[in-house]
């Protein structure tokens, strides 16, 4: 059997397992602070991936530029999301998930009106060759991906536990009145939650711009994997996501290469069944953001 | 083996230790209080053996079965139902409304039948035990109006109304006369003693209003700090000085 | 409690009416347009299958799950009467029911992961479970035909067109006999959805929206109920896609995707779902502006993005709390005196 | 006058929680509200905090009406509200949950004047300075959210139950700590089911019962009236 593979498929799965964290994280945080369900996560991957073709490939900015500037450009709208969506709905997670539904009807639209639906955009890969460290034959574009997520997750953790907003979206997540009481301001912490969930999901789409087809609806299957990274992991526990990721990131990697990548979507999907049987609270179901 | 035994019952709560192995024996017909003073773990012990928290460890037998851990809903078909602090009802039903669902145990037309059968002549036996219901518990000109526009302490009525729908053998309540004016008290205090009296239920009640436990129930039990701290007869209690160091707050007072 | 019959018409003649107009549809449409009636018709015929799909999904919600796997149950229905009707010649009167059966089967399985959780994890959860069943519908040639689907599925044989009644369509497909098969099995879904509705499982399932808590010291088994709930609403979706797999003719697994999902929402958020009749104000309503959005229908999703997240935020509680006010409008208009 | 509540009523929706209360807090002092559970104690200090607005009336804070400000402003103002069953951040360490306690405290200087100062109070939560607040008992969750409302060195300090749950030693405990609050000079408004234990501290106090004050006076005579005796302090 394709033992000569295995080193790459390892590596594929750490490159897959970082894509998936870094859209996962972004949607636990916004559910974790104050229940604010996001089901067009997915729209906000595929915004950040026509940032890289409109900076990089159209207006000629260096990648690693278009990458960064896509950060802001998706935290931006995430902070729209919470203001025009989130705010008016608090307290009713159901009505706020279904409006973003709504949301991510008219950000498909928008780009698909703006940038054409036609052929799927091509993004000329900034990194060309690959490396075969170790046997692994990957690109260095997906490589690339592991270190900018392992900094983005590095980076969040020293805000949630040295920074005091960062220590105060902990505080809002795990009790909002008290929080209140102390003088933190929810809105505010509301919109920042909205603004990392948005960047992380835009960098997430920035990467991944040079590998897949940009069009309007690529959100779709990132979508689903963030909800299942999210269930898994423990609703609005961010290691958790992070330790789903990987999980899911190895599951779809290994079953896609030695069978096909539906099949490996589809056991994802059983593996979280499986997981709401035994733990509905997921794996670290208890931990709050 | 007497009618609800609970042995070494404990409860956790990461840090807190909310229940720290109480023994509570109840006789059938009796009417049982649990005082204490507030934050001392009576509604934790209330609710883990109303099967809404799990023991940590330690058990609940009743009627020589076994009870601890299992599902409320379950407990509830064996005969142990129980009432909420909170006035907890449907409010968009009217009250006969509310009591008929709650005699939802005792319904027995099926899915099927309930679609293509006549459903007025099914649910017959059930209106017609709810209204009794209701007019024993003193709620008859309430009957069809909404739940969520009763007063206080007919919401809290209408919760042991429903609780009683259900024919259970040991009702428990949850501090039954919380935010009531002595009016509203004296009516619930004669319901209780009305339950148990006429239809032979076994009434365990929590509550920390010592002048209603004192004048209702047979026996009671004094919880504090998660621990049992005594137990007797109203008399046997009101001159226990432990209960009154710790209940009451101690003499030698701060001042 | 019990209802004198002119009671019963009192609060049934809108009801009465609406089902009289629809009976006649097929001549009314032939005399004003023609040729064309054909195809408005079958535009109502869809009209009355949404129906079926809107209020099986209102009475899921009654619980308070909102499931984004509807539209799947409904495929399952529709793939089911397509495969016993294509490969096996099987009658439409048995391809229904055994679908409905199978449907009840799949929808089983998905709530019994499902009903552990609440809230957010049930929302995204039904949706990634309803997805599973789309990969299997596109790697499944046999017997889903992939992602190609299956088409010429046969149709249903009513009779000749005019065998039935007095109107000869006299046209190659016998469209208006399918027509009238649908609104029979509408009618009949619709009043059996009303029945459990008002039933004691009706009032069992709002309870526990309103208070599950009560409902498990009570002896209701919440998680039993809400995957009881999850198999009756797709028995129904399982009738609305059979009937669509007979007038679409041809299926594959876009048409029960995320986006028919999200427009089912939209019918059933505008609507409002707490009584009957909101849902059915939702399809009419959202069917007439999608007629209407048909010039610019590049358009149409954002349309339909704004109308969702504006009724969910200025008007949560839905078209049908006009109910009430435009009752007593025409009650005014008419000066009858209040109905007791 | 420091603060003051001028006829306040609060509705929870239909339902009338408090009606016409009206209360006198003095700067420097211990004014308490006892009362059966349900009688609207908590209603009225979250009121005063902002959590909830009230329906009628005016809360003037140094004749200043802070009536409709939201409670994040009313916290900038010097008004610290230490919640009823204490609501601290579990899964932060104490160290954390004070720095949240501080968050309105702009230079690092104060800060840690702050701390010190609170850890004088709570000599015992300096050494489990990196334990979760979540894992802690009872008594030391108090103690952690007690020494958060502090770390804004607060003028007004509102205190909900403090004694709620705890063992009688760990009362002594906490009315020994709110004696040395008080002694610093800051003015406490103490809600307390243990009567006995208010009347104890107080100057003044209000005895609330379903939504109404029943009865007011200096804490000697409230300790000395047979009704109060009755109902409160469980002699009879």
């Amino acid at each position: 059997m394709g033992l000569d593979i295995l080193p790459q498929t390892i590596g594929n799965a750490l490159v897959l397992g970082s894509i998936y964290a870094m859209v996962a994280v972004g949607l636990a945080i916004a559910f974790g602070v104050m229940q604010m369900a996001n089901f067009s996560h997915g729209e906000l991957f595929m915004v950040g991936a026509y940032c890289v073709y409109v900076l990089y490939t159209l207006f000629g900015w260096p990648f690693e530029l278009a990458v960064i500037a896509s950060f802001p450009i998706v935290a931006v709208i995430g902070v729209i999301y919470e203001r025009l969506i989130f705010r008016p709905t608090r307290g009713n997670v159901l009505a706020g998930f279904m409006a973003t539904a709504g949301a991510g009807f008219i950000l498909q639209v928008l780009i698909s009106e703006w940038y054409g639906v036609g052929l799927p955009k091509s993004v000329q890969v900034p990194y060309p060759g690959g490396s075969d460290f170790l046997m692994m034959a990957i690109s260095w574009q997906r490589l690339a991906i592991i270190p900018v997520t392992i900094a983005m997750v590095f980076g969040l953790w020293y805000f949630l536990t040295k920074v005091k907003n960062g220590k105060a979206l902990r505080a809002c997540a795990q009790d909002p009145e008290a929080s209140v009481l102390q003088g933190i301001k929810l809105n505010k912490m509301t919109a920042l939650a909205m603004a990392i969930s948005g960047g992380f999901a835009g960098v997430g789409g920035a990467l991944m711009a040079p590998i897949v087809s940009v069009n309007p609806y690529m959100g779709h299957d990132y979508a689903i994997i963030a909800f299942i990274v999210v269930i898994v992991g423990g609703m609005s526990s961010i290691p958790g996501a992070v330790l789903a990721a990987f999980i899911l990131g190895f599951i779809h990697t290994f079953v896609s290469t030695y069978a096909d990548s539906v099949y490996g979507m589809m056991i994802g999907v059983l593996f979280m069944a499986i997981v709401l049987i035994v733990k509905p609270t997921g794996l670290l179901g208890n931990v709050k953001v | 083996m007497s009618f609800l035994s609970v042995k070494k019952l404990s409860k956790h709560f990461g840090g807190l230790i909310a229940n720290n192995e109480i023994d509570l024996e109840v006789e059938k017909g009796e009417i049982r209080g649990i005082i204490g003073p507030n934050g001392a773990g009576k509604t934790t012990f209330f609710n883990v053996i109303s099967g809404f928290y799990q023991p940590t460890s330690g058990s609940v037998t009743f009627k020589g079965q076994n009870i601890s851990g299992k599902h409320s809903s379950e407990i509830s078909k064996l005969g142990v139902v129980r009432t909420f602090q909170r006035a907890a009802l449907f409010p968009d039903f009217t009250v006969l409304e509310n009591v008929v669902i709650a005699r939802h145990l005792r319904a027995n037309n099926s899915l099927v039948s309930a679609i293509f059968g006549n459903q007025k002549k099914a649910e017959e036996a059930n209106v017609k035990r709810s209204a009794e219901i209701i007019e024993f518990l003193g709620l008859g000109d309430e009957i069809d109006s909404l739940a969520s526009n009763l007063s206080h302490g007919h919401q809290r009525q209408l919760g042991v109304a429903m609780a009683l729908a259900t024919e259970p053998e040991l009702l428990m309540l949850d501090e039954p006369v919380a935010g009531m004016n002595s009016g509203e008290k004296a009516v619930m205090v004669g319901m209780v003693k009305k339950i148990r009296d006429e239809w032979g239920v076994t009434v365990l009640l929590v509550e920390h209003d010592m002048r209603t436990v004192m004048n209702l129930c047979d026996r009671i039990t004094v919880i504090d700090f998660g621990e049992k701290l005594a137990e007797g007869t109203p008399d046997e209690i009101k001159n226990n000085d432990k209960v009154i160091e710790a209940y009451l707050g101690a003499d030698d007072s701060v001042a | 409690m019990l209802k004198s019959n002119s009671m019963f018409i009192k609060r049934w003649w809108p009801a009465a009416i609406i089902i009289v107009v629809f009976a006649f549809a097929p001549q009314l449409f032939e005399t004003f347009w023609g040729r064309m009636g054909m195809y408005k018709l079958v535009l109502l015929q869809v009209f009355l299958a949404n129906v079926v799909l809107a209020q099986s999904y209102r009475l899921m919600t009654t619980t308070g799950d909102w499931t984004l796997c509807h539209y799947i149950l409904m495929g399952m229905g529709a793939y089911t009467t397509a495969i016993l009707a294509k490969f096996y010649g099987i009658p439409f009167y048995l391809t229904i029911p055994v679908a409905a059966i199978c449907t009840v089967g799949v929808s089983f399985l998905i709530a019994l992961p499902l009903s552990r959780t609440i809230g957010f994890a049930f929302f995204i959860g039904s949706f990634a479970l309803g997805e599973f069943v789309r990969y299997i519908w596109e790697k499944m040639h046999f017997p889903f035909g992939g992602s190609r689907g299956l088409s010429n599925i046969p149709r249903p044989e009513l009779g000749q067109s005019g065998d039935w009644y007095f109107v000869d369509f006299s046209s190659r497909m016998d469209i208006s006999n399918l027509y009238y098969g649908t609104l029979v099995l509408a009618i009949l879904a619709l009043i059996l959805l009303y029945r459990l509705d008002t039933s004691r499982f009706g009032n069992a399932w709002k309870s526990i929206y309103s208070d599950s808590e009560l409902c498990e010291s009570i002896g209701i088994n919440v998680t039993r109920y809400r995957i009881l709930i999850f198999c009756v609403a797709g028995f129904f979706a399982s009738l609305a896609g059979s009937l669509l797999a007979y007038q679409w003719g041809a299926i594959d697994p876009d048409n029960f995707g995320m986006i028919e999902m999200v427009y089912l929402i939209i019918w059933v958020v505008v609507g409002g779902v707490k009584t009957y009749w909101g849902p059915l104000i939702g399809v009419a309503s959202m069917s007439l502006v999608f007629e209407l959005t048909r010039p610019f229908d590049e358009f149409r999703p954002l349309i339909f993005g704004v109308i969702l997240i504006s009724s969910l935020v200025f008007m949560p509680g839905g078209l049908e709390v006009l109910i009430p006010r435009t009752a007593q409008f025409f009650k005014n208009l008419v000066g009858t005196k209040e109905v007791s | 006058m420091l603060l003051e509540l001028k006829n306040t009523a609060v509705h929870y929706g239909k339902v009338e929680a408090t009606r016409d209360i009206s209360i006198k807090v003095p700067e420097g002092e211990i004014i308490t509200l006892i009362g059966a559970n349900g009688a609207g104690k908590s209603t009225t200090l979250r009121m005063i905090s902002g959590l909830v607005r009230p329906s009628q009336g005016e809360v003037l804070f140094e004749g200043e009406s802070i009536t409709h400000l939201d409670p994040e402003d009313v916290t900038d103002l010097g008004i610290a509200h230490v919640p009823e069953g204490r609501h601290v951040f579990p899964q932060m360490t104490v160290l954390e949950n004070l720095e949240m306690g501080a968050y309105l405290v702009k230079s690092k200087q104060e800060m840690k004047n702050n701390l010190e100062s609170v850890f004088e109070h709570f000599p015992r939560l300096k050494e489990r300075v990196k334990q979760f607040a979540g894992t802690m008992s009872g008594g030391e969750q108090q103690m952690v959210a007690m020494a958060r409302g502090l770390m804004s060195s607060p003028r007004l300090i509102l205190m909900d139950e403090p004694s709620l749950g705890l063992s009688p030693i760990m009362q002594q405990e906490i009315a020994v700590i709110i004696k040395e609050i008080h002694a610093q000079g800051r003015t406490i408004v103490l809600v307390e089911q243990n009567a006995r234990l208010a009347l104890s501290l107080a100057q003044y106090g209000y005895v609330l019962e379903t939504g109404e004050i029943a009865l007011e006076g200096a804490a000697e005579k409230l300790r000395d009236d047979e009704g109060v005796q009755r109902t409160y302090l469980g002699m009879d």
